[in-house]
């Protein structure tokens, strides 16, 4: 039986906890890969001091599943956790988590790179920080969408 | 209760769509959401679009905009889409997760 | 200051407190990359009971810490930690572990891939398995080496 | 304490390498360790490993196979490398860690 946990919420969560969730009653993946994004101190040159994540509840959610069913159909996978939260977030927080387990390390790796990499780009979360110079959406890279269409 | 309409006389029940703002869309417009009639002849996302350009300087920039991103019933469409009663449509600028 | 902490060890270790060791005092790097790899319970259908690992001690870290200098020529990588176990290891147990911090998600993902790549080809470590058919030297795998030649 | 050598008579200092086998080769060869006496005229891999294949036939099927792996003072290199004196060579298979 295959895990596909996907979370959209406020508060934070434990890192180390998640990771054993993937992995518990797993002897037959030998490899876990997995990314945590954080609030980085400076964006484009401001120095940031927290961000405001707004959401769109119920499509984030279904965004996120089909997302982690397509890495499904293009890698042989085990167990995959996407959490995201949304809100108020502070300096170093943490916002994302992906953990995908498979058989092959391979498998693993770009299962996690392709998650992340369509997250950002469809998933609809948006992103206000709060610099020194005042709050302002954060525009969208388009290295990003170079990066979800390399897939 | 509502009256159960009876007999040959059948009452014209109104179509409309639900239509929600997010992100800096919702803040260039001051709305987060409204209910639209639905035109028959008129009823895609592009129509849709066009009417709601109608409704001011503001609202003419937002759905101008080629980044703009729009969504039915939590799936991402392009302008073409056409819609049903009780659609919901979500137009938002471009993600910015992760 | 860049934290390069090349391990290799006969012991288990905590994954969620090098995790926390690798991202501690950084706000800088956004994104995190881990990889861990344990004893799976079959390979080449064969089913196994447990691994013994043997190194070349001295080399293999000097090759450990090789691979992560040329990862951050490559990259531009905040943290990188590498864990590497020898001895006996039952089935489930983590073998090995990398951890790569960057700024950017693509980064941290190539380096963490890159270097479990090369780690592959490379390090001087040799499995043994004890299966139901006994004991046996696992084969290098010509995926691996492909794998390795992509960078 | 060695007795140092003085005056014009020069004692000949004997060149040796170290030797090291692991994991299947060290098995194969039932040997872990040996000390190899360094000729001056023929002191590279390539060398060591013809002297070492006119040991017996296992050791003739170890370094003839293409796939064997050699490094020098604990860094990976090719048959052409040449050695010098108290140099650590290590003979092993294709690794398989991670």
């Amino acid at each position: 039986m295959s895990l596909n946990s996907i979370k959209v919420q406020q508060q934070d969560f434990d890192f180390a906890k998640e990771v054993d969730t993937l992995e518990e009653n797993n002897l037959v993946d030998g490899a876990t890969v997995t990314f945590v994004g954080r609030v980085r101190n400076n964006n484009d040159g401001c120095q940031v001091k927290h961000l405001f994540l707004e959401h769109y509840a119920g499509m984030t959610e279904k965004c996120l599943f089909d997302i982690s069913q397509q890495a499904r159909e293009r890698w042989q996978l085990g167990n995959i956790s996407v959490i995201h939260r949304y809100g108020k977030l502070a300096l170093g927080e943490k916002i994302v988590f992906v953990g995908v387990t498979s058989k092959h390390r391979q498998d693993a790796f770009m299962a996690a790179e392709f998650i992340m990499d369509y997250l950002k780009v469809s998933a609809p979360f948006w992103k206000k920080e709060l610099t020194e110079q005042g709050e302002r959406w954060v525009a969208a890279k388009a290295k990003d969408s170079k990066e979800a269409n390399k897939w | 209760m509502a009256k159960v309409a009876t007999g040959p006389e059948i009452k014209r029940v109104e179509q409309m769509i639900k239509v929600l703002f997010f992100a800096a869309i919702r803040e260039q417009l001051d709305c987060e959401e409204l209910e639209l009639k639905l035109n028959a002849e008129a009823n895609t996302i592009c129509d849709i679009k066009a009417s709601l350009s109608e409704k001011g300087a503001d609202w003419q920039k937002v759905f101008t905009d080629p980044t703009l991103l729009v969504a039915v019933n939590q799936t991402m469409v392009d302008d073409a889409q056409s819609l049903k009663s009780n659609d919901t449509v979500a137009f938002f600028p471009p993600v910015t997760g992760g």
